[in-house]
């Protein structure tokens, strides 16, 4: 029994390669750099096969769940509602990435293989074997990462890389920009990823995809049930309208289509062909695209209960394969046909997989890996033959089966294993889709028509693949050869005499590279029936059973005959309308596409999505970026700093004026201040004070001293003044009751913390009601709608509780004896209450007023309102100011 | 020793700046090796702060000396897991920066050096520091080195970008001193003796309007040095003007001290008034990720764009901070360090090709990749930790905020919403940066300037070896930090949810020092003067403490 | 028709108002000096009318007779100036000497 | 009061206040000279109304005759027909400035006038007592509350006019040729100093306020 450590060797190999030729490739030999290369895949390719044995034998000794698992360290934790969460770095080989594994290291050997041939004259040799390694570890992070943060390590690893990749020759801009636009449009794939991780997550309570699947499979209904976040207890965001599982998938779901180039996100594919063929054969057929398959495999059980996601991405991958092929009808370059119909046959798996049948959607990744790898190293060994660099238009080529048999032959098996041809891999896939198709109506209860619709467009889709396959293959490789690439668009090419020279005949690919087509061709024939169980090996679908999800829908039997037959004509079809027209020669093409001119244009310019694109969303976000830093500039700048530094500027000019050395002005200024200074003289001011704490009803005022200032005080308010003139300021007075009876207040202290004491003045007789905000939250009435009423009778405030707790507050504080909730309360003057966690207390409300006069004989009067027995010095601006410069006041002194 | 380890680390920058002041302008060489060393020599002392036993949420290497006894002024320093990575990252980056900037200092090389060994002082004082007058004054001497830094060695426009940090900042941090005073004059009614103590003033207990007001000072004072979004505008200007030393501290510490002010300071204090604030804050945070991003992808100076990045990264950060979540926290502590790490790469990245080509004009580069290969490896692979790249720095903090502001009840609903705008600032920051990289390494040699740029220097290889390596490490092994921090994180977050959950349930106003609040147990123990500290919490109290705290008489 | 101190009051701060706003008005230093000696001479007036009412003893007076010394002593230096002045800026015009601006 | 006193008293108010104007209003400074005089002397004839009869003679004696003489003397020196350059820079600052002290001036003597206050009976001198009769407002009694009450304000007085002289004498004296060239000089250069350094602070407020790179 193999140590599972091993698979931490698959992952390591390749890095180790990596960083190897990285740091020390420039210098070393060409040999050295492949031969570090290749070993490390082929080591990792080696570990891998052994490693599927040991799955064979579990599985071969009835284990259900096979797998092998190995934990390198803890890389961070979370805390998920108050449980710590660690998010151990841990590769799991299950069934699904046992396949997976085997497919990116046998499939990255062949290319590493065929690389070593291709890029031989490549000056940077040593980088792109680098960058080639680091893609394949990062692809295998992807495969064996055991939870989604792993995995999403891989899924933005491989993206780095491609970017790297498709501008590996940088030099060119346009190369350069088709890898940022690659990069983008993963990373917005990725921001799907990041935001279905968190949604999983905060359900299942962990990242592990064996957790997140058994919690799938355990608690079905809170995935299927609203979307609700937060604490089970008591969430703070429910979306009743959407299901949890159906939210998350779809944000899964749109980082799978920036991935695998599904509709909105695919247009970085076709431009992704700007980079070496190796490394569109390895990344842009084989492995990364699929990546997006895997995930929707691998969280199957997630994406089965949200049958709506599904049916969307059903759809989708239906749309995109019919999108892609029509495209790919019309275009002429080799590898543009190629990339269009990678995007198209994944727009198969993902309806296969939007259907239901998850097997199917995986077999097809399997098999195509295969036969589109043998297809873009086939065009790459004729690139190479006719010296085209990466644009090889196939109106020039043709006639290459005579210089070029063995690229000839496996590039015919795989045209016929992608059109569909029986007893090839891509027959037995193609026919597995079709049946899925058909039996997805029952799953799709809310829409049984969608079922028969995916099967017409894939039936469609077929007939197209199988007739844009073979008309390339006829353009390129019958017929007679049409000189192969002008080099008229070089412009640095010096002279046009010496290109004739070296124009002879393409000659066959170095043994490297044929030998990897012919592997990969066998590949493309003897794929399927690994599936299908023909030779020994009992088929595929029962081993990848445990691992994928069910729609538990059993297709009826006779399905798969329909669907095979269907599958058959699309391919025949297909490939007599293209031997019709492009074997014998005929102008229908030509005419076709003349008399839909406009049809054919918009075909050839790709739908024009990329304008699309470009006008909206680039134009629109970049104007957007403009307005931003427009608005920084001058709006938040601005605001900021400019402002406020013209007003201290605009200030400090205008005090500058007041010092213009002039003496008449220096006067001016000193006779106003003069004024100002006689004025606070001249005018009396009159502050009258209580002084310590009144004793019961005794007060002793004081009221603020002035030059040869006189007082007179009106104690009881009746307007009458009570003393004469007279220089002291210092009054006292005695309250009668009589005087108190003028005014009753009630003071209610509310409970609140930091609320404020509230004078409720009342007259007597008149009611009001407590807010309930001051009696604090220690209030509940009867039927919480009655609040307590307060009424003034003559001699203090009666309270009628309506069942509020109501406690009587001796003299000294102390706790009184609780009242009946109904019965009805008098509170006297002096007294305190507490209603709920209010205080209530009465007070008695006067309001002394003192008039002052001073030397020039202007006087002015104060009110003063006051409440015993709690002084509050509240001091009312009522102030009666007479300003009378004639003086005529002071003469009477009456009262007014 | 040990036991002083931070005051000694307080120290050294100031011993070094001793001597240096002493040393005769002439010896250039001198002046340069010998700051150089004190720098390291530092960052070899703080390296034992590491064995510290972080486990506990208390403060490691604590010292405690009564400066001024009247007003319970104390030199009271101690670390904790927030603020210990925060200080090695200074202790870190400080003598990369001096060693870099020494090739394009000519002028005045003492004062500049002068001024570094100041500022690594003020910073370290100001992360240390537990007692709030402490950390004022620290926070207002970091200020003066730095402008220096700014106006005499600076750019074209040096004066305007100076004064213009300068005011800014300035006009916070007044707001928060008076912020302090009311604060402490509180503490002073409500316990009867004055303490700027840290610890003694978290135990305050404050009606909930004057949290508020008191927490928008605090807040505005940090907001500044943040930046945040309306606050940011003096961050392109210094930056642009600043040399490449001085721009790589700034960028790497100088900003960090307003989110660690945040943690330590502003919110623990008041944390009703942080939760009620707490909504818009988050709301400026993503706005700042999502307005810096897109102003940083339409600027043509390389410098610009990189502090419009600041802008959007520590939008991130301040999001992390209020989810206050143990992951949310650590994760804006870890993305604290890793912006220090990758923008001081990006700045001293910018600085050499400054040197070369002396524009920082993007439009003038093209092409680089094929004449400086090193320097284009080393641009992409910071480029790739700014972006956040998965094993990368970048990526662990970013994934724990946005996981932290996700699932976390202080933010409640608009929680995901902001977890889902910050991710689009994912994308942007992928966008700016590669537009970056476009323009500048890839495509064919426009300038004929360009062709025969040298390659990266022996020099301005060795400062930037550690930060990628740093990038790497933290990427794939960030347990040590992240353990590290994880009692001090939890700590912090249950308190804040604990006094929030006392101060929102208006106690019964009356026996708010019946019940102690402020239990004379926790004050005895901290040897103030005992004199009239005794009589204080037992006289009677006169009126209902709602007026003695609720508002002035 | 009994003459108050009132009268010599009013007086007094009649003149002292027609010296301020000679003061305040002119432009010739000289006459602004004499406005000056204008004011003097009402302060003058005013303590020698309350002195008059309340003679108990002799303080308005002597306060008189200091203030008369002073303003002496005030005109001579203040003159002394204009001559300087004058010689500098052959005017005697307040607003030519302005230097002393800000 | 007897009726003579009155007609005294409203002869020289009258005459005062007129005189007053005079000062103040007449355009060249000899005229408004001899206004000043006449004011002077009008205060001295209400001085004796009001018993200070001392008072009345140093008015005469120091104000009228010193004071007085020097400034005409100055005028003299400046040469009287300084025309007056008609300056209307200012307007409102003088509108202003009459309007307050107008307003000052009413309210003060509004409030002024009802004052009222006991007219005492001064003791009048016996009329055989000769000098030493201590009549109120004499030479005598004037003296001798002056020296024995004033005696330290009196000696003050003195080193103040002392001062007041030799102040007057440093200001006013004239400058030798070579002396004025220096003077001459050092204000030009002090001239020339404020233009650069006024220069140097506009090009820095320029940077300064220029933003940066925008």
């Amino acid at each position: 029994m193999h140590d599972p450590k091993l698979l931490l060797g698959i992952v390591l190999f390749p890095l180790l390669g990596a960083i190897v030729n990285g740091l020390f490739g420039r210098n070393a030999s060409r040999q050295t750099v492949h031969f570090v290369a290749v070993a490390s895949v082929a080591m990792s390719f080696a570990i891998a096969v052994v490693m599927f044995r040991e799955l064979l034998l579990q599985h071969a000794a009835g284990e259900e769940h096979v797998s092998l698992s190995y934990t390198a360290y803890q890389w961070f934790s979370l805390t998920l509602r108050g449980r710590p969460l660690g998010i151990p770095v841990r590769f799991v080989m299950d069934a699904l990435s046992g396949v997976m594994t085997l497919v990116v290291t046998g499939i990255g050997l062949l290319i590493h293989i065929y690389s070593t041939g291709y890029m031989s004259e490549e000056p940077s040799y040593a980088r792109f074997f680098s960058y080639l390694n680091l893609f394949t570890a990062s692809m295998l992070i992807l495969v064996l990462g055991s939870s989604l943060p792993v995995m999403f390590v891989g899924w933005e690893g491989v993206g780095v890389c491609s970017y790297l990749l498709i501008g590996f020759w940088f030099e060119n801009g346009a190369y350069a920009a088709a890898g940022r636009k690659a990069f983008v449009a993963n990373r917005i794939g990725d921001f799907g990823v990041l935001m279905g991780m968190f949604l999983l997550a905060s359900a299942s309570g962990s990242f592990e995809f064996a957790d997140i699947n058994h919690f799938a499979h355990e608690h079905a209904a809170v995935l299927t049930s609203a979307l609700s976040l937060g604490p089970t207890g008591s969430p703070y965001l429910v979306i009743s309208s959407v299901s949890l599982a159906t939210v998350a998938t779809l944000f899964l779901f749109l980082g799978c289509t920036g991935k695998s180039a599904q509709i909105p996100l695919f247009v970085w594919l076709p431009d992704a062909m700007a980079g070496p063929t190796p490394v569109s054969a390895l990344i842009h057929a084989a492995t990364m695209v699929t990546s997006g398959i895997y995930l929707v495999c691998r969280l199957s059980p997630v994406f089965v209960l949200a049958p709506h996601t599904m049916a969307v991405i059903a759809v989708t991958g239906a749309v995109t394969a019919l999108v892609a092929a029509s495209v790919g009808l019309v275009q002429n370059d080799i590898k543009k046909i190629l990339a269009y119909s990678t995007v198209s046959q994944l727009g198969f798996m993902f309806a296969a997989v939007g259907c239901g049948a998850f097997a199917a959607g995986f077999m097809h990744v399997y098999t195509h890996a295969f036969f589109k790898a043998c297809l873009f190293l086939g065009a790459g060994s004729v690139m190479h033959a006719v010296g085209a660099h990466g644009d090889a238009d196939t109106r020039t080529l043709g006639g290459l089966r005579k210089f070029m048999p063995h690229t000839r032959w496996t590039f015919l098996v795989s045209c016929m294993a992608i059109a569909g041809f029986p007893f090839f891999s891509g027959f037995f896939s193609k026919d597995e889709i079709l049946v899925g198709a058909l039996a997805s109506s029952e799953y799709f209860t809310f829409a049984p028509w969608l079922g028969p619709t995916i099967f017409g467009m894939l039936f469609v889709g077929a007939t197209m693949t199988a007739f844009y396959m073979f008309r390339l293959y006829f353009r390129t490789f019958s017929g007679e050869y049409r000189g192969g690439p002008h080099h008229e668009h070089h412009g640095d090419e010096h002279g046009h005499h010496d290109d004739h020279a070296e124009h002879h005949d393409p000659h066959e690919s170095p043994v490297a590279m044929t030998s990897a087509l012919i592997v990969l061709g066998i590949g493309a024939i003897f794929a399927g029936y690994v599936w299908v169980g023909l030779a020994h090996f009992e088929p595929w679908v029962l081993w990848l059973e445990p691992v994928l999800g069910t729609t538990h829908i059993e297709p009826a039997h006779n399905l798969s005959y329909v669907a095979a037959g269907f599958g058959l004509t699309a391919c025949l079809f297909g490939w007599g309308t293209a031997y019709a027209w492009y074997f014998k020669g005929s102008e229908t093409p030509a005419r076709l596409a003349a008399s839909f001119p406009r049809v054919h244009a918009l075909l050839m310019a790709k739908w024009r999505i990329d304008e699309l694109y470009d006008a909206t969303i680039l134009a629109g976000s970049r104007m957007l970026g403009v307005v931003a830093s427009k608005f920084d500039m001058y709006v938040v700048d601005g605001l900021l700093t400019d402002l406020t530094s013209n007003c201290l500027k605009l200030s400090s000019y205008l005090f500058t004026r007041v010092q213009n050395g002039l003496v008449h002005a220096y006067g001016a200024v000193m006779a106003v201040g003069l004024l100002a200074v006689g004025a606070f003289f001249v005018v009396p001011h009159a502050r009258p004070a209580v002084v310590g704490k009144p004793d019961g009803l005794t007060v002793s005022f004081e009221a603020s001293r002035g030059l040869a200032y006189e007082y007179r005080w009106d104690f009881d308010g009746d307007g009458k003044y009570d003393t004469e003139w007279d220089f002291s300021p210092g009054a006292k007075h005695t309250f009668t009751k009589a005087e108190l009876q003028r005014g009753y207040v009630a003071v209610l202290e509310g409970a609140g913390y930091g609320a404020r004491a509230e004078h409720l003045r009342l007259s007597p007789g008149d009611k009001r009601e407590l807010c309930e905000q001051d009696l604090g939250p220690s209030w509940q009435s009867a039927d919480d709608s009655t609040l307590p009423i307060i009424a003034a009778d003559g001699t203090g405030i009666v309270v009628q509780p309506n069942g509020a707790r109501v406690r009587r507050v001796r003299k000294d504080g102390q706790d009184g004896q609780a009242q009946a909730p109904s019965a009805k309360v008098h509170v006297g003057r002096g007294e305190h209450v507490t209603i709920g966690d209010a205080r209530l207390s009465v007070t008695g409300l006067v309001r002394p007023r003192l008039l002052v006069r001073n030397a020039f004989g202007l006087s002015r009067t104060r009110l003063l309102k006051l409440m015993l027995p709690e002084v509050e010095e509240r001091v009312h601006a009522a102030v009666v100011s007479q300003l009378d410069p004639l003086g005529k006041l002071g003469k009477e002194g009456a009262g007014q | 020793m040990s036991q002083h380890l931070i005051s000694l680390l307080l120290l050294v920058p100031l011993l070094a700046a001793f001597v240096v002041l002493f040393a005769p302008r002439q010896m250039v060489g001198f002046i340069r090796v010998f700051t150089v060393f004190a720098m390291l020599a530092e960052f070899g002392l703080s390296l034992g702060l590491l064995d510290g036993s972080y486990q506990t949420a208390a403060f490691q290497f604590p010292e405690r000396h009564l400066l001024v006894p009247a007003y319970g002024i104390t030199y009271s320093v101690g670390i904790d897991g927030i603020s210990l990575w925060l200080v090695l990252l200074t202790t870190f980056i400080t003598p990369l920066a001096t060693y870099v900037s020494w090739t394009h200092i000519e002028t005045k090389v003492k004062e500049y050096a002068l001024s570094l060994l100041l500022l690594e002082a003020a910073m370290l004082g100001a992360f240390v520091s537990l007692d709030v007058f402490i950390f004022y004054v620290f926070w207002e001497l970091m200020l003066v080195p730095m402008v220096l830094i700014i106006g005499i060695w600076g750019g074209a426009q040096r004066i305007y970008a100076a004064v213009k940090f300068f005011l800014f900042t300035m006009v916070g941090s007044v707001l928060m001193l008076v912020a302090i005073l009311y604060l402490v004059a509180q503490y002073k009614a409500q316990t009867g003796h004055y303490s700027f103590e840290l610890a003694e003033l978290k135990l305050l207990l404050l009606p909930v309007h004057v949290q508020l007001w008191l927490f928008a000072a605090f807040a505005l004072a940090f907001a500044i040095k943040v930046p945040m979004f309306p606050f940011h505008t003096w961050l392109p200007d210094a930056h642009v003007q600043a040399p490449t030393g001085g721009s790589v501290i700034l960028a790497a510490v100088l900003l960090k001290l307003g989110t660690y002010g945040f943690l330590r300071f502003a919110m623990p204090l008041f944390p009703s008034g942080s939760h009620r604030m707490g909504p818009y804050i988050a709301g400026l945070a993503v706005t700042g990720i999502i307005y810096g991003a897109y102003c940083a992808w339409v600027q043509r100076d390389v410098k610009k764009l990189v502090a419009y990045s600041s802008v959007s990264h520590l939008g991130f950060v301040m999001l992390g901070i209020y989810s206050v979540t143990s992951q949310g926290l650590s994760g804006s502590i870890l993305q604290m360090v890793n912006h220090g790490i990758s923008t001081g790469a990006l700045f001293l990245l910018v600085g050499v090709i400054y040197e070369r080509r002396h524009t920082r004009n993007l439009d003038e580069f093209g092409g680089l990749a094929k004449v400086m290969p090193a320097y284009a490896t080393v641009f992409v692979i910071v480029t790739m930790s700014s972006i956040g790249l998965p094993t990368t720095n970048g990526f662990v903090g970013e994934f724990m905020i946005l996981a932290g502001a996700f699932m976390s009840d202080h933010l409640g609903a608009n929680g995901p919403i902001c977890a889902f705008f910050a991710a689009t600032g994912v994308i942007l920051a992928a966008v700016y940066m590669l537009h970056a990289v476009l323009k500048m390494f890839w495509g064919p040699i426009t300038k004929p300037e360009n062709e025969g740029l040298p390659d990266l220097t022996r020099r301005e290889g060795i400062a930037l070896l550690p930060l990628v390596l740093l990038i790497f490490y933290i990427g794939l092994f960030p347990g040590k930090m992240l353990g590290d921090m994880q009692a001090s994180v939890d700590t912090f977050a249950s308190e804040y949810t604990a006094k929030l959950a006392a101060g929102d349930q208006h106690p019964d106003a009356r026996d708010i020092l019946e019940r102690k609040l402020v239990p004379a147990a926790a004050l005895a123990p901290l040897g103030l003067p005992s004199g009239e500290k005794s009589a204080r919490l037992d006289a009677p109290a006169r009126t209902l403490p709602v007026q003695l705290v609720g508002g002035a008489q | 028709m009994q003459i108050e101190v009132g009268d010599y009051l009013a007086l007094a701060s009649i003149v002292f108002g027609i010296g301020a706003i000679g003061f305040l008005v002119r432009r010739n230093v000289l006459v602004q000096l004499m406005s000056i000696e204008l004011m003097l001479n009402s302060v003058n007036l005013m303590l020698i009318a309350f002195n008059r009412y309340m003679p108990a003893n002799h303080a308005g007076q002597l306060f008189a007779f200091f203030v008369i010394a002073v303003a002496a002593a005030e005109a001579a230096v203040g003159l002394a100036i204009v001559i300087s002045l004058y010689r500098l800026r052959k005017t005697v015009h307040s607003d030519r000497a302005d230097s002393l601006r800000h | 009061m007897t009726a003579a006193a009155e007609g005294v008293f409203f002869l020289c108010a009258v005459l005062a206040v007129l005189s007053a104007l005079g000062t103040v209003s007449l355009h060249s400074p000899i005229r408004a000279a001899m206004s000043l005089l006449t004011h002077i002397l009008a205060l001295s004839g209400l001085f004796l109304v009001l018993h200070a009869q001392l008072l009345a003679a140093l008015q005469v004696l120091v104000y009228a005759g010193a004071v007085v003489v020097l400034f005409v003397f100055v005028i003299m020196m400046i040469g009287p027909a300084v025309p007056e350059p008609p300056v209307h820079r200012g307007f409102l600052i003088k509108v202003l400035s009459v309007g307050v002290m107008l307003l000052v001036t009413t309210v003060l003597m509004m409030s002024v006038l009802p004052v009222t206050l006991p007219t005492l009976s001064l003791g009048p001198c016996a009329p055989g007592a000769g000098a030493e009769c201590a009549q109120f407002g004499g030479v005598a009694a004037f003296a001798q509350s002056l020296f024995m009450d004033a005696l330290v304000p009196f000696e003050l007085i003195s080193v103040l006019l002392t001062v007041a002289i030799v102040g007057a004498i440093a200001v006013a004296r004239g400058r030798t040729s070579e002396e004025a060239q220096v003077a001459e000089q050092k204000r030009n250069a002090a001239d020339k100093a404020l233009e650069e350094r006024t220069l140097r602070e506009k090009a820095m407020a320029a940077e300064v306020s220029a933003h940066g790179g925008h």
